[in-house]
């Protein structure tokens, strides 16, 4: 359960938005909506606690993230504009290493299976460096799999992805609101999860 | 005891008046440096509050 | 889920910085060659007299380590923050300086210890007895570490500014001379054949010191520049 | 309040500066050269007591989360770094006539210049961060390691120079005449209120560029008009 009550934030000296309330309960999913610079990544950010917010706050089951900390971090799985993912490792590298640090461990099984899911079969062991941008979006989205986060944050997850991988994300989106899983998502493609009623929040 | 002693700082006068005219000179900078700063942003914010009007 | 132990987080990233570090030899390399051209061209600034060059061997040693290290810093944080991973570390649910630690031992390792290994040879450039060799080397060993301490916090507090570089320097090297003046200091000891042992207590100190607060300073540093 | 304290730095000056150069008698030994101590030792003792202020509203800043203290801190760290440039230049034109050097490695010296050195990296990593949030905090962390630091870093240096020479000219101990205490305590009396003055007038400055966007600073008198 996420609660955001009067959360206001501002980058350098704009202010960005004020006054945003909402919940999440598990099986829920938002996308948050607006047009570019409206804050879609900083609210994003600020829900990962990157960002101090200037007033308002962000409580987590009734506690302030701020107090969790690390028992925030635990159940939370942040994926950026950024694939998080290094050029000079290869796909199943970057996973172990990726979900050793979240604290899990992870067989080398485990992780072939979710690369193969997301359609890497045979680029296991291939540096990433030698990979098209689609296919380290996949890379990067194999974590989801990997991890047992109840609250996903996806910024932009679709950017690069063809049609085939944007269905694979329905899919997997679906399933984590089925184990009740929370999924909070920014996307300028549309993105239908059947079965569930995606809850929207616009920024201005 | 008459001026041009008194500016001979007996024999010291390079030290003692270089001590003293680098401080002047590095207090009237800062000053004039504040002014100057201050002089523009009010006129910025002169600016942007006329845009608004008009 | 089975929560890894702190020294677990410790190896998997020091491990994961050295396997990075061996896929990129070349900028190791050119650390160590930086080193090696800047002590080399010292003689031939200043003339080949052996007694003048064996006086000022353990002050040029260290401004060049020192240098070399200031050079290597730009690479600590700076790869991980332009591909997104740095932010994936301040979401590890474990104590971030601690992976702060590990970054800085491994960068360390392939930055640091190189100069330390190096510095034996130099020192016969310059003449150096075995002895005052011998100190350079655990004066070293005691200081570029602290260094690399020091540096971390630097790098992170620049961290994807421009002109980063520079600036790294002048923030980072007044806070560094007390370790040149103590690790320059231990060799001219033995050279003037006073107390070598106070001056390596202090720098030992002054590692001891920088590894109890830098890692947790630099960790709110990152935290501070990723905002 | 700038032009209480402008006004009564101004004053204090006037009177220093008398003192300093028609009551207070010529030294023994120095001859009138001594006379430079009355703009040197304020200005040193400030510029490093500065710092700490500095370091000290920085902190406030990054704990507590106030904008206010963070713009003192960077409204200090300029004249605190012209008064260490300022402390530097007077002791050599005071070195060069006592010690016939312009520059000795002595460890108050170079403490001084890395001092400046650490002002400078203050107002640098300032400077170079454009988000004046982050700005406030990194620099802030910047300012406590330096005051932490600078202990260290005077301890190391004089230690450095006793092993080095035993050259340090000081101050022979003569007792000081009254009229040159008086001359010192007014002169620092004055670069105080100057200080004080100077950073109060920065920091407004400071406050209108950051809250540019705020209701109260299109309503001030000096922008209608």
């Amino acid at each position: 359960m996420l609660e955001i009550s009067n959360l206001a934030c501002s980058r350098g000296d704009h202010l960005l938005f004020s006054g945003l309330n909402f919940s999440l309960s598990p099986g829920e999913l938002l996308q948050v909506q607006g047009a570019n610079g409206s804050g879609k990544t900083s609210l994003l950010r600020t829900l990962c606690g990157f960002i101090m917010p200037d007033t308002g706050e962000i409580l987590w089951h009734g506690q302030n993230i701020r107090e969790l900390g690390d028992q925030f971090y635990a159940e939370i799985i942040y994926l950026g504009h950024l694939n998080a993912i290094k050029d000079e490792l290869n796909a199943l590298e970057n996973l172990r290493i990726g979900a050793g640090l979240a604290g899990c461990k992870m067989d080398d099984k485990q992780v072939i299976a979710a690369l193969r899911r997301l359609g890497l079969r045979g680029r296991e062991t291939l540096p990433v460096k030698v990979l098209s941008q689609g296919q380290r979006r996949r890379v990067a989205l194999a974590r989801l799999l990997l991890s047992n986060a109840s609250l996903w944050i996806l910024d932009e997850p679709l950017t690069a992805l063809d049609v085939g991988a944007v269905e694979l994300m329905q899919e997997l989106i679906s399933e984590h609101l089925v184990n009740n899983g929370m999924v909070i998502y920014t996307t300028h493609q549309p993105l239908e999860v059947v079965g569930v009623a995606t809850r929207r929040l616009a920024l201005t | 005891m008459n001026w041009g002693e008194f500016f001979a700082m007996n024999g010291y006068a390079w030290y003692v008046w270089g001590s003293f005219g680098m401080a002047l000179l590095i207090f009237i900078v800062e000053m004039v440096m504040v002014r100057h700063r201050r002089t523009v942003i009010l006129q910025q914010l002169r600016l942007t509050s006329n845009a608004e009007d008009l | 889920m089975n929560k890894l132990s702190l020294i677990g987080l410790l190896s998997i990233m020091i491990r994961r910085d050295l396997v990075l570090a061996m896929r990129r030899r070349a900028d190791v390399v050119t650390t160590l060659i930086f080193f090696v051209i800047v002590v080399s061209l010292f003689p031939l600034g200043v003339g080949p007299e052996a007694d003048m060059l064996r006086n000022m061997a353990p002050g040029v040693i260290w401004v060049a380590a020192l240098l070399a290290s200031m050079l290597s810093l730009g690479r600590l944080f700076s790869a991980d923050h332009l591909d997104g991973t740095l932010e994936q570390m301040l979401l590890v649910p474990q104590s971030l300086s601690v992976l702060v630690l590990a970054k800085i031992l491994a960068h360390w390792m392939v930055s640091g210890l190189p100069l330390v290994i190096m510095a034996p040879v130099l020192g016969l450039q310059f003449d150096m007895t075995a002895q005052s060799i011998g100190v350079l080397i655990i004066a070293l060993l005691l200081g570029t570490p602290t260094l690399s301490m020091i540096g971390a916090v630097g790098a992170a507090l620049t961290l994807g500014l421009r002109g980063g570089g520079a600036l790294v320097s002048l923030l980072v090297l007044p806070l560094c001379i007390p370790v040149l003046i103590f690790g320059a200091g231990a060799v001219e000891a033995v050279i003037s054949g006073t107390s070598v042992s106070s001056h390596l207590s202090l720098l030992g100190a002054l590692l001891v010191m920088a590894l109890a607060f830098t890692p947790w300073v630099t960790a709110l540093a990152l935290r501070i520049s990723m905002e | 309040m700038v032009p209480w304290f402008a006004c009564s730095a101004a004053i204090m000056f006037v009177a220093g500066l008398y003192i300093s150069f028609f009551v207070a008698p010529t030294d023994v030994q120095q001859s009138e050269a001594y006379r430079i101590m009355f703009i040197h030792v304020p200005v040193s003792i400030l510029s490093m007591f500065i710092y700490l202020v500095m370091a000290g509203y920085a902190a406030l800043g990054l704990i507590f989360n106030t904008r206010l203290s963070s713009m003192m801190a960077s409204a200090l760290a300029p004249t605190g770094a012209l008064l260490a440039f300022l402390s530097l230049w007077t002791g050599a034109l005071w070195g060069k006539p006592m010690w016939g050097a312009w520059w000795v490695w002595d460890a108050r010296l170079t403490s001084e210049l890395i001092l400046l050195f650490l002002y400078l990296g203050f107002i640098a990593l300032h400077a170079s961060i454009d988000d004046p949030r982050r700005a406030d905090r990194a620099s802030a962390l910047l300012a406590i390691l330096g005051s932490v630091n600078v202990p260290i870093i005077y301890f190391s240096v004089q230690w450095w120079n006793t092993l080095h020479q035993g050259a340090s000219v000081k101050l022979t101990g003569t007792s000081m005449h009254v009229a040159m205490q008086q001359g010192m305590y007014t002169m620092m009396l004055a670069v105080w209120l100057y200080a004080i003055t100077i950073s109060l007038i920065r920091v407004r400055s400071i406050i209108l560029e950051r809250e540019s966007k705020a209701q109260w600073v299109s309503e001030l008198m000096e922008i209608k008009r």
